[in-house]
């Protein structure tokens, strides 16, 4: 177990280092000097970023001095704003995403495992037809829609009560997060409810479903002890992709609901090219989205014990 | 002992005992002799939601591909008049001649005698059009009011029921020797009420006179040769429908999904193509070769996939940087493949894997198959199932990618229509006119939902095809 | 002799295919008495995995469907008109074990607590009572250092070691019948030895009857005291073992003893069976296995034949045999009076 | 006369972490023309490798094989396989994975001749003719695999191989997938082809009457070693080796009168990863010697044609 933790966290690692280069060589390659285009830079921040980032010097020690900045955490001045480290902007604007990527996230499994287990159960009858349209439905339909459309529901909505029965937009309390995080963690509860449906389907045909059943075991307790336990492994394993899908799709709810999170702040940067808030960010995103495979990875182990004991 | 018990023998002839030839060979288990393809194309026509998506797969290109060509208007025309218009189906317009600007009819000889007290004054009378009617301007003019000092022109979308339910104040006119009032404020089609009430400068007064008008279609004579038509004043002319209605611009709406979908579906049916041929490629080269090989070609695939994927589109986009006058159609495309094609490198591997070891595979090995043989005989065509089916899933995620782009404004560079980029427009609109935003996202859920249910229905096809029969 | 245990009269299973109803089980009679070992002998796809599976329920429904039939155990309903009884209690009286131990045991869970949880739903043990005891049946059925091993899960064991468990969990509660649903197809020969010889003992000490559901005549031969030979969902033939290898009275059963090499001879030719079974999607007219029995008959191909009644064997038990060649009226086969190969006088 | 001989083969897969799986330990066979030879062991004993490497689908890690009398190379290229085609074939365990579902039957039984690049016509024709051969019908050319069941698949691949015309053909499990009754007809219609055309045959099974009933001779692998080689017959009724001993008591027999006649041994079936110095056999044996657990015994003579590995003789 030490020795898959050790060598989990070692490619993790690794992977991080990929990432960073590739975000040091693709920003490199954007033709033109960076601090030459028509954004306003001061001078302070242009002597500031000359300094730190050497760009008189060749590209290997450019790379060089990136990563060293890179692993000690520290990503440098944002372009557009004056004197604001990229630190500084993930550290109040990451929270705000966290929180809302959280609850999605809780939405999506609590969700997909509870919807799934219902059209397993209810397998090619009515309500597994009808949950499984939605949730192909829910797969097809581009979040930034479902984010509007659930706007315009919540406008109805208010209009209809006459009163502010959740906010249209905004942050600040939970239930300017509730349509947000529900809306992002949408996609995912559908393609969680499908995996956990075949997942499930898979284990129900299982031998051992089958044993317990002759052993006199009730429906109740084979479903819980027996099926769920075994289907959700294969789910945990998606787990990771499904943490980067809400990270990215956070983006677009950020934007359409005015929360001030980081997504919609990268969004800002890329679209005033303000280049170090985006590698910054990247490179961040990057190292989180690794950092939450490995654990979840971690976990899966745990939960399994062919792995745990291996 | 109460099994099934025989009391007595059945009656029967002795010639049922004569002897029974055997039949000379034993038959088939299944009757149809149906080859690979033909039995997944026969499970996926009885498959009816993945046969509905085929047709509307099919349809969406007819769309694209055939569309414009029935469906003329150009998608970059903008039109101020029809800014944010709903669904039309065109019908007459009357030409007016707004070269002339309007002047508010004067009356010179009126005497002007203010009178102090408000609620005094009378409702104006004979309120009459000055020219028909038309979403272009709209022209009342009415009899003075003894002791006005002017009037206010207001109007509705019902008939008023009080003094306090005249509508939107137009205009506030003082000097009672004004009495007219051209209204140009985004008119459409159908009635307004037109209310006027005299005022003595400071208070209105409590009676009003409301003219109904009908407003008909109407088109500036100076916009004719934009819509190809000719005429004079007064004439009337067809004007083209906007049946999806227009945008922000006033351009046509449908004209631009069509132009858009010729975008979108590129960019949807290109990007899979290329990377799943690439992912296949290198997929099939590193199972095939197996060993060392393998797991240096597979690690740089783990690498690829732990890229986030978004971020570094939106990276390789800018890093391409797109030149003036360029769509950006390109760049996408180049950083799509760039990100994606490793899925199915795995995929195929995967596959390559198992097959490999297949009897029938070692069998050809030893019936002197080269390299070649086994690969292009056996290897390719059993991956061919498993890629179509990972194509067909990777088109609505390409297509999704790209409208997740154009909708941040790191896709296609306007003025390219795409669906993504019409979203992106629609939502700004979204509270006033839901139409913007509505038409092009139906288009892209209908697009990839059909393309998912496609893929779906081909994956049940080729896996029960694939299950053996029997078992 | 003592009354039937279990009684299983006409029972039909189908299941619902997209391409039609397939026919698995198309009426299957059979009884168990107590304390014997009845085999269930028949190739893939005759149904004797199902009829008993369904017998207790655990047939996947759907596609699988109880057609019609009923079922008594030890004077308890366990179907009625094709209808499973509500009040069947699995696990209890009827102990079940399957054919492949590694996927019969839920990967996920310690093997102590799954021979456990029969016995706290059965017995309303503890769980520290259960866990004593769970470590007492694995010395029964003789797994090595029982204590530790309970806190194992099914990947740490063999095969063998693992349908030792299965067994342990079965046999935990005491069954009065055990199925063993092919407990020995999955493991090397060594090893199948061993199980049949602890199932063997299992049973003597429990006074328990069994119904080893097999394709493999030795096992039978070893095993059994009665046989019933299933083909295309029906049973064709139910005997006693010596008279199911020396006095077959039904082509099959013949035909299936030919099909194996017979221990004691020189090498002579294996008489096969020509052909394959029926596709039970389709309907049989007359006996399922006439095109491939070498003395079929008119009637056979016309009209299904009833169970004739057989001479009582040496414990004064029925045989019968489901085949038109037991009728007055037919010629007598000499093959089936005295089986082709004389059995008994092989190996000393 | 020896149309194959094996010296000292062996093929070690590693696993990783210092682990290697001893599929095939120094092996010494010889596989005389026109014999059947049965191959017999439990799961793990690495029949399956040594079928793969005699083939050339799995290199060797150390030894040699003679074919004819010529050395085989130790890893094959294509060319070797070219070569080799018309010499030796193999038939596979699993029916549905060895026949390719794109394929119609014509296809599949007319490849080898199509790979030696005869005509389309004549590949037919020849298929045709082998197909009556195995027992199927030439109208079931243009039929596609799935179509068939288990048993006709194995005939499928009987004709497959043998329309090469080659002299040795390794057969790997051909009848552990089927129907009793199935295994009868394949196993006739290959010991009637044998006769008739000649061939010499590897038969490889677990089913320890059914090897005995086809071969000529019989060897018995454990553990990737080969511990008794001799006569079918006198290797079945008079086992020298503890394991043979073990294997054929073990083995159930469709008798009822001679029930009971079995002994049960206990323990385990090794494993064959990293297998300790010594006789693989010593742990389970009830005879094992001090020796046993130091040194590995080579097959010696015990009687005309007999050989067996064991310091008890």
């Amino acid at each position: 177990m030490i020795r898959y933790l050790v060598r989990r966290v070692l490619g993790g690692l690794v992977t991080v280092w990929f990432i960073a280069t590739a975000t040091f060589f693709a920003m490199h390659a954007v033709p033109g000097d960076p601090l030459l285009n028509d954004k306003a830079v001061t001078p302070e921040i242009r002597a500031n970023l000359e300094a730190r980032y050497g760009l008189d010097q060749p590209i290997l020690t450019q790379y060089a001095i990136f990563l060293g900045h890179m692993a000690r955490g520290d990503f440098g001045i944002s372009f557009t704003q004056k004197n604001r480290s990229v630190n500084d902007i993930i550290r109040e604007h990451f929270p705000v995403s966290a929180a809302l990527g959280v609850l999605a996230l809780v939405f999506a499994a609590s969700g997909g495992i509870v919807w799934g287990a219902l059209t397993a159960q209810y397998r090619n009858r009515l309500p597994d037809a009808v949950i499984m349209f939605l949730v192909i439905l829910a797969i097809s339909v581009p979040s930034f829609v479902v984010a509007a459309l659930a706007q315009l529901g919540i406008l109805y909505v208010n209009r209809w009560f006459d009163a502010s029965v959740l906010p249209v937009a905004g942050w600040g309390q939970l239930r300017h997060a509730l349509v947000p995080a529900l809306v992002l963690g949408l996609g995912t509860m559908a393609f969680l409810t499908r995996l956990m449906r075949s997942s499930l389907l898979d284990v129900m045909d299982a031998d051992y479903i089958k044993t317990a059943r002759a052993k006199g075991v009730g429906p109740f307790r084979v479903f819980w002890r027996h099926q769920l336990r075994n289907a959700v492994l294969p789910v945990v394993t998606v787990l990771g992709p499904a943490v980067a899908g809400i990270t990215t799709g956070g983006f677009v709810v950020e934007l359409v609901f005015a929360i001030p999170g980081l997504g919609r702040y990268f969004v800002q940067a890329v679209q005033q090219l303000d280049y170090t808030v985006i590698m910054g960010t990247t490179v961040f995103y990057g190292a989180f989205l690794v950092a939450m495979v490995v654990l979840i990875d971690i976990l899966y182990g745990l939960v399994d014990p062919r792995i745990r004991l291996q | 002992m109460n099994e099934a018990t025989t009391p007595m023998f059945p009656e029967l002839p002795s010639s049922a005992f004569a002897p029974l030839s055997l039949p000379e060979s034993e038959p088939l288990r299944q009757q149809p002799a149906a080859s690979y393809w033909s039995d997944v194309w026969r499970k996926l026509r009885t498959n009816r939601r993945a046969f509905c998506s085929l047709l509307i797969i099919l349809m969406l290109l007819v769309f694209t591909l055939i569309g414009p060509l029935l469906w003329p208007l150009d998608p970059a025309q903008p039109n101020l008049d029809l800014i944010s218009r709903g669904p039309t189906l065109g019908g007459q317009a009357q030409v007016v001649d707004l070269s002339r600007p309007w002047v508010v009819p004067q009356v010179t000889s009126w005497p002007v005698s203010p009178v102090s007290n408000a609620q005094t004054l009378a409702a104006p009378v004979a309120i009459a059009l000055v020219e028909p009617a038309t979403t272009q301007a709209v022209r009342i003019q009415w009899d003075p009011v003894v002791g006005a000092a002017g009037y206010v022109v207001y109007r509705n979308d019902h008939q008023p029921e009080s003094n306090q339910d005249l509508g939107l104040p137009l205009r506030t006119l003082f000097g009672g020797n004004q009495v007219g009032h051209e209204d140009r404020l985004r008119l459409r089609p159908g009635t307004y009420w037109y209310s006027v009430v005299a005022t003595n400068g400071v208070d209105e007064s409590p009676v009003y006179t409301t003219l109904a008008v009908d407003v008909h279609p109407g088109v500036r004579l100076r916009d004719l040769p934009q819509l190809g038509r000719a005429g004079q004043a007064g004439d009337f002319v067809e004007l083209p429908a906007h049946p999806l209605g227009t945008d922000y611009l006033g351009r046509d709406l449908l004209a631009r999904l069509m132009h858009g979908a010729r975008v979108s579906l590129f960019i949807g049916l290109t990007a899979p193509l290329l990377f799943v041929a690439l992912g296949a490629l290198y997929g099939g080269v590193s199972g095939y070769i197996g060993g060392r090989t393998d797991r240096v070609l597979m690690a740089v695939v783990d690498f690829v996939i732990a890229l986030p994927f978004l971020l570094f589109m939106i990276l390789f986009k800018i890093a391409f940087g797109i030149g003036p006058g360029e769509s950006g159609i390109l760049p996408l495309l180049v950083a799509l493949v760039l990100l994606s094609w490793p899925g199915a490198a795995r995929l195929v591997r995967g596959q390559v894997l198992q097959v490999r070891e297949a009897g029938y595979v070692q069998a050809a090995k030893l019936l002197g198959g080269s390299t070649l043989y086994l690969v292009f005989r056996h290897l390719l065509p059993s991956t061919f199932g498993v890629l179509l089916v990972a194509l067909t899933f990777a088109v609505p995620s390409a297509i999704f990618t790209e409208a997740f782009l154009s909708f941040i404004g790191m896709g296609v560079v306007p003025p390219t229509p795409s669906w993504g980029s019409m979203c992106n427009d629609g939502m700004k609109t979204m509270m006033s006119h839901p139409h913007e935003l509505i038409f092009p996202a139906a288009m892209i859920s209908v697009t990839v939902l059909a393309f998912n249910l496609f893929g779906d229905g081909l994956r049940d096809a080729l896996d029960t095809q694939l299950g053996e029969p029997g078992k | 002799m003592d009354a039937a245990l279990l009684e299983v009269r006409d029972l039909k299973v189908v299941f619902d295919t997209a391409d039609g109803t397939t026919h698995a089980v198309r009426g299957v009679s059979l009884s168990v008495r107590a304390g014997e070992t009845l085999a269930v002998v028949g190739e893939s796809g005759c149904g004797k995995s199902v009829s008993f599976q369904s017998l207790l329920g655990l047939t996947p429904t759907p596609p699988g469907r109880i057609l019609d039939g009923s079922a008594v155990f030890n004077g308890q309903t366990l179907i009625e008109n094709g209808t499973l009884a509500a009040s069947v209690q699995r696990g209890r009286d009827i102990g079940m074990i399957f054919q492949d131990p590694m996927a019969s045991m839920n990967p996920t869970m310690r093997i102590g607590d799954q021979i456990a949880e029969p016995l706290r739903i059965h017995q309303g043990l503890s769980r520290r009572a259960a866990h004593q005891r769970a470590i007492q049946l694995l010395q029964q059925v003789r797994i090595p250092e029982p204590a530790s091993r309970v806190r194992q899960y099914p990947f740490e064991f063999s095969g063998g070691m693992l349908q030792r468990a299965m067994i342990a969990m079965a046999l935990g509660v005491q069954p009065k019948l055990l199925i063993a649903d092919e407990p020995t197809t999955a493991l090397d020969v060594t090893i199948q030895a061993q199980i049949l010889d602890l199932l063997r003992g299992m049973k003597a000490g429990n006074n328990m009857a069994m119904v080893l559901i097999t394709h493999d005549l030795g096992v039978v031969a070893e095993t059994a005291d009665r046989v019933a030979v299933m083909y295309a969902g029906e049973v064709v033939e139910s005997t006693d073992v010596e008279s199911a290898f020396e006095r077959p009275a039904h082509p099959y059963t013949l035909g299936l003893r030919q099909s194996i090499p017979d221990p004691g001879a020189a090498a002579g030719g294996l008489t096969t069976i020509p052909g394959t079974p029926p596709d039970l999607s389709q309907p049989i007219a007359g006996c399922a296995y006439a095109p491939r029995c070498p003395y079929a008959m008119r009637v056979c191909a016309q009209q299904a034949p009833p169970p004739f009644d057989l001479p009582v064997d040496e414990h004064g038990l029925r045989r019968w045999s489901r085949c038109w060649l037991q009728h007055p009226k037919a010629p007598r086969i000499k093959a089936l009076d005295q089986s082709a190969r004389g059995v008994g006088d092989g190996v000393a | 006369m020896a149309l194959l001989e094996l010296r000292s083969v062996r093929k070690h897969f590693t696993l990783g972490r210092g682990r290697k799986v001893h599929a095939v330990d120094d092996i010494d066979l010889e596989v005389r023309s026109q014999e059947v030879l049965g191959l017999v062991g439990e799961s793990g004993s690495g029949k399956s490798t040594l079928a793969r490497v005699i083939t050339g689908l799995h290199s060797r890690d150390e030894g040699s094989i003679l074919f004819d009398g010529q050395p085989l190379p130790r890893l094959y290229r294509g060319a070797d396989f070219r070569r080799l085609a018309s010499q030796m074939q193999m038939i596979f365990q699993d029916p549905y994975s060895s026949l390719n579902s794109r394929m119609t039957v014509s296809e599949i039984v007319g490849e080898g001749l199509r790979l030696r690049g005869v005509p389309l016509t004549q590949r037919q024709q020849a298929a045709a003719t082998w197909l009556e051969r195995v027992g199927l019908r030439p109208e079931h050319l243009n039929r596609y695999a799935h179509e068939f069941s288990g048993g006709q698949r194995q005939r499928i691949g009987i004709a497959r191989a043998l329309i090469t015309e080659p002299r040795f053909l390794v057969c790997d499990e051909p009848i552990s997938a089927l129907d009793v009754s199935v295994q009868a007809q394949v196993v006739n219609l290959l010991g009637e082809l044998q006769e008739n055309l000649g061939l010499t045959l590897l038969f490889i099974a677990h089913d320890l009457s059914m090897v005995r009933y086809i071969s000529d001779r019989m060897a018995v692998m454990y553990l990737g070693a080969l511990m008794e080689v001799g006569p079918a017959d006198e290797v079945y009724f008079k086992p020298r080796h503890p394991y043979t001993q073990l294997l054929i008591s073990s083995n159930p027999v469709a008798d009822p009168r001679q029930r009971g006649r079995r002994k049960v041994s206990t323990g385990e079936v090794g494993s064959p990863v990293n297998v300790p110095v010594g006789c693989r056999f010593a742990d389970r044996c009830p005879h094992a010697m001090a020796e046993c657990r130091t040194q590995t015994p080579r097959l010696r003579p015990v009687g005309a044609d007999h050989k067996v590995a064991c310091f008890l003789y």
